[in-house]
């Protein structure tokens, strides 16, 4: 078994790797930026290095320094959460030439996954279904209106190293081809450094259906079934559930069986999600392999039962799988939501700064993954996940009344966030009925009403009045008892100031 | 003691006496109740109203409070009575006037969105900056006209920098 | 379906119940005494009611006002948790004759199962094994010496009405039996005003199992497995788990069979216990019959998935329990400790105070149930118990190491706990091989060493120094801004002092 | 600074100095190291020493810390070493005279197990107490003599009340 490990990303993921591995009385050693000294993973690790200044491309990017510290540490393996190195080819081929450890699959493996064409070649080689489209690189636009013959209209014309959103448009009509070509290719280039194109038939109003995948060094492939995160909003995820809602038992049978055939192909070890689209007539095609651990494994997590970080790490170690396909079932419905820090109000603008206050939900079935404290600051530099809230239900519903009451429960003061619009989500009757596809906030989100309601209004304006008259009633007790014990006020006001001088404070007025 | 309060676009009396140990009598335009108003944290009150139980959290900065109730967030402005009196009602009176937009965190402009001289609506996108793995729009904050545009598409800005100046 | 649930209970129990009826869109009411206006279960509740001083006698077990409450606040139905009213038959009865719903079984159940001879005999009518004893209520010495010959020693010498460790005796042999007769009479007399005495057989070393129950009011009994909680301290519980170690498979059916049995002989109605001495050759024998909710339920919604409080009121809305037997399947395991506002430096007394600072543990497969807040009072008037922590894992060695790990991350300041006594038995080799009975803590503790292992010495003393050179250069500084800023210091030093004086400060020096 | 530092039985002189924004330089009896220390919360530190991360808690009062390390608890008696050499070793003395027995909350005496003149060890039992639904025994803080009880069997007694007096 390994004894140490380097883990090269911070946050929650950070933290829930440190955990996993204490579990295993595994050591761990935490790296961090300029900006994450105080950070949450780095209080939790048992060693901390530091990797240089706060952008990201000269710490959590930089290969060259998650090296060296893995060699100074004397870390036997590297895990990279998501994000950041997770799905880089190189950085998992260095790994191997230092003779360290890297808990993913190999170089070779993320390499071709990551080359979305090479993707689809392969997974339409070994049998699963993928959306129609062109089979090779389109060099002009010539080839794409030759393939558009073929495949039809509506296409989505895509950047062969493209991903998050970007190097991607809809085509609705021929005469939409010249300029939308144009368009991704230079956003290809400007954006990944590789211009080349690929076609996709565009799928009406589709699921976005995953299914999660654990393989060993010796050939054993198991699925832990299907997680469903239709629920986004311009590419960002924002809820995830498992079992997905947009599957029947039989087809959810057929993906898992097609999902292990895919993942036996591209001869995969280790943890990893292949994602498929559901058309409305319950036809599913590969869209992509994620070579990682994704955010919203926790759902997994709690409906089979499988903590996935150890499993990783134990397969990454050279254990066999101890699972058969029969031992792994889905029991009750998992939901996560993600906790950004962001304003709903202002078109989810990052919301950056200190969490003056933090209260988690908690009681039955409830995990919280957080990677904040009260008193942290939340970086500029970094995404604004600072939380994810998982929930468990015997069933869907109980699932989502029982996240409804935990929003409520949470409370997270100095910074914005997006739980209202969670809630907001939660009580949709299209969500809670199951009924939703990629496109449901675009359909149904108009931004979060400022037409004010006041339900509690009199409460409200109770409470400013109380705290005025509280306010109002210590500045003058501070005056009349201020002689009597001012080196005891003193030092516990400047110990305040010290902590606030820690960083800036920000207030909630912008 | 009495407060004149605004939430929303609305304007209330408040007149609030402490009765007895952290009990007080509220009015709300003469709408009289009893609080049990108990401070159990540096921001956290519980509240029992006719029986009724709010756990609350009170925000305050100058004479603003954000009042958190049962997951909704009040925004008031409170002041003493008496201020009022010898006028303090020109609060709201900048906000008309010339404006600089501006980003909290470093990033990269992606796009401007408009043009020297024209003329906008509020919430009108300005400018689109990538921060923190995202891409955001910057909306104006009032109907204004663009004075002056500070930023080009591919520049990377500093946290606090002034894209666009509005009037 | 009910609208409005009075729960009469406090602490942790409280806001469980809380939980379960906000997931049901069901609101609740409060009692409150006046020690616990300030207390975490009135804050979460809809509504709240005072009902008296602080001694329970007064407020929490006064029935006339806590009806009074339910009828003031239009309370439907009135749930008792555990402890206070909870095995009250007089207090179901008084519902009943109210038209309120009591969320337990009949008064005339309560009451048998109360009365640990008649119980007995029930049991036995019922073809369930009850520990060898006597028949009936023994009145003199030499009643006692018969039953004695036909039992053997050593036995137990115990009060009807006995419970919580007391009114009890060993007697090993037959020249004990006039002072033990004679002690436990006295003791019966006074604490429980029911001389009634009754004989059983000593059993050594056993291990404690029960086994939840579920009944509805037509007919339907299922159980939900064994739990084990061996784990104690002069009858006080520490640590339980779901399944129990110390059954085998077989017994573990047979027991669950026999345990149905009884139930129904019972007609029982709603969530039960049914208690269970297993003797080292596996035999088990039925000890009493809790009419309640279990402290310890949590761990058996882990393993079984069914959310008790809520099965409970649903039973006693007149609902169907929607679940049969074969649906009933325990997945991993999971353990409960028990976090105690007490000092095992000093003989587990009590430790009442100020929570001055509560950082609760997170992450996968953690569940906490916790009735404190930080700045919260514990009240010299209740039970010590403060939280409890369930931990799940697939099996019952990785629940051990998430237990050790949680343990690690929780943080309780201004009052002492157990939590590394916790700790402490959790690393115990007896008790990670599941090689233990009742009395193990009595066999294996000797109070936690004081001889000083300090393995992070140099750590310890560095950090004194660093804190007292921030509190000298805070002083400095505070005499130095003084005039700056003079207003809103104070003003913020008196919000910090009124809090405080909410209640008496505890230092941690006692 | 220099400080004289008790921890168990043992005394340390403890040196720092803070070399950089929050890095002080430590050393114990003349054994030195480098400490990265933050403070993150109002008792709350993260250090980092030679790579190795601790999150510590600090609580202070007087010249008394108590260090949560990695779940276990350092009782730290502190002074500035100025202050010792013009005479501070008094504060052990007291422990040795005439001391109240108490319980901090009210309760129910169970019984009283010595008697007045009974000479007792450290960490022998005097009373026991019922209170918060348990029995407590109330032990010697020291090997004394009994000199005055206070109270007996069945009596309810007072938070803070006085059971027995030994010497």
């Amino acid at each position: 078994m390994l004894r140490r490990i380097l883990i090269a990303n911070r946050g929650e993921i950070a933290v829930r790797i440190t955990r996993a591995c204490r579990e295993l009385d595994i050591e761990t050693v935490a790296v961090y930026s300029e900006a994450d000294r105080e950070s949450l993973h780095v209080k939790y690790a048992d060693h901390a290095y530091p990797i240089g200044p706060a952008p990201s491309a000269q710490s959590y990017l930089s290969i060259d320094r998650i090296i060296g510290v893995a060699k100074k540490s004397r870390a036997e393996a590297i895990h990279p959460g998501y994000g950041f190195l997770a799905e880089n080819a190189g950085f998992a081929q260095r790994c191997k030439d230092e003779g360290i450890v890297f808990i993913g699959p190999s170089s070779q493996v993320i390499d071709q996954m990551g080359d979305k064409v090479k993707a689809r070649q392969i997974m339409k080689a070994a049998g699963v279904p993928v959306v129609p489209g062109s089979d090779g690189i389109l060099n002009s636009e010539q080839e794409v209106l030759q393939t558009a013959e073929a495949v039809g209209y509506p296409f989505m014309l895509k950047a062969v190293a493209g991903g998050g959103g970007k190097g991607l448009r809809l085509v609705r009509a021929q005469r939409e081809v010249p300029s939308a070509f144009r368009a991704v290719r230079s956003e290809a280039a400007s954006s990944f450094a590789d211009p080349r194109l690929y076609v996709e038939k565009f799928i009406e109003r589709p699921r976005h259906v995953e299914i999660q995948i654990l393989a060993d060094k010796y050939g054993r492939v198991i699925h832990l079934y299907d997680r469903e995160r239709s629920i986004q909003r311009r590419h960002q995820k924002v809820l995830e559930e498992s079992p997905a809602p947009g599957l029947d038992d039989r087809t959810r049978r057929r993906i898992g069986r097609i999902a292990i055939q895919g993942t036996r192909a591209v001869g995969y070890v280790g943890a990893g999600t292949l994602e498929f689209l559901l058309d409305q007539e319950k036809k599913f095609y590969f869209l992509e392999m994620n070579t990682r651990l994704q955010v919203e494994h926790a759902v997994t997590e709690r409906v089979v039962g499988i903590d996935l970080v150890k499993a990783q790490i134990e397969v990454a170690a050279g254990g066999y799988l101890p699972w058969r396909q029969r031992h792994i079932t889905q029991t009750g419905h998992a939901i996560e939501c993600r906790i950004y820090a962001e304003d709903p109000e202002n078109d989810f603008m990052p919301y950056p700064g200190r969490i003056e206050g933090l209260r988690l939900p908690e009681g039955m079935g409830l995990r919280n993954d957080c990677g904040v404290y009260e008193g942290a600051e939340v970086p500029i530099y970094y995404d604004p996940m600072i939380a994810k809230l998982i929930t468990w239900g015997e069933n869907r519903v109980e699932a989502i009344l029982r996240m409804r009451r935990a929003l409520r429960e949470y409370q997270v003061r100095g910074i914005k966030t997006n739980i209202a619009f969670n809630q907001w989500i939660l009580r949709h009757p299209r969500f809670m009925s199951g009924d939703f596809s990629t496109s449901f906030i675009d359909e149904e989100y108009r931004r979060i009403s400022k037409d004010e309601v006041y339900p509690h209004k009199e409460i409200a304006l109770a409470s400013a009045a109380i705290a005025a008259l509280h306010r109002e009633h210590e500045r003058t007790m501070g005056l009349l008892t201020k002689k009597a014990n001012e080196p005891s006020q003193w030092r516990d006001q400047g110990k305040r100031d010290s902590l606030r001088a820690a960083g800036p404070r920000r207030g909630w007025k912008r | 003691m009495a407060f004149i309060a605004k939430l929303g676009e609305q304007s209330y009396r408040v007149e609030i006496e402490e009765t007895g140990k952290s009990v007080y009598r509220v009015s709300v335009d003469g709408n009289e109740f009893v609080v049990d108003g108990k401070k159990t944290g540096r921001t956290n009150y519980s509240l029992i109203v006719d029986n009724r139980s709010f756990e609350i959290e009170v925000d305050n900065a100058e004479d603003e409070y954000r009042v958190l109730v049962d997951g909704r967030s009040y925004h008031v402005h409170l002041v003493d009575e008496r201020r009022v009196r010898v006028g303090d009602g020109q609060s709201d009176s900048q906000i008309q006037g010339r404006q600089r937009v501006s980003v909290p965190m470093p990033g990269k402009v992606i796009a401007v969105l408009v043009a020297e001289g024209d003329v906008v609506e509020k919430g009108h996108g300005l400018v689109i900056v990538e921060a923190m793995k995202m891409e955001n729009e910057v909306r104006s904050p009032i109907a204004a006209t663009v004075k002056d545009i500070r930023v080009k598409a591919g520049e990377t800005v500093e946290g606090g920098a002034v894209l666009v100046i509005i009037e």
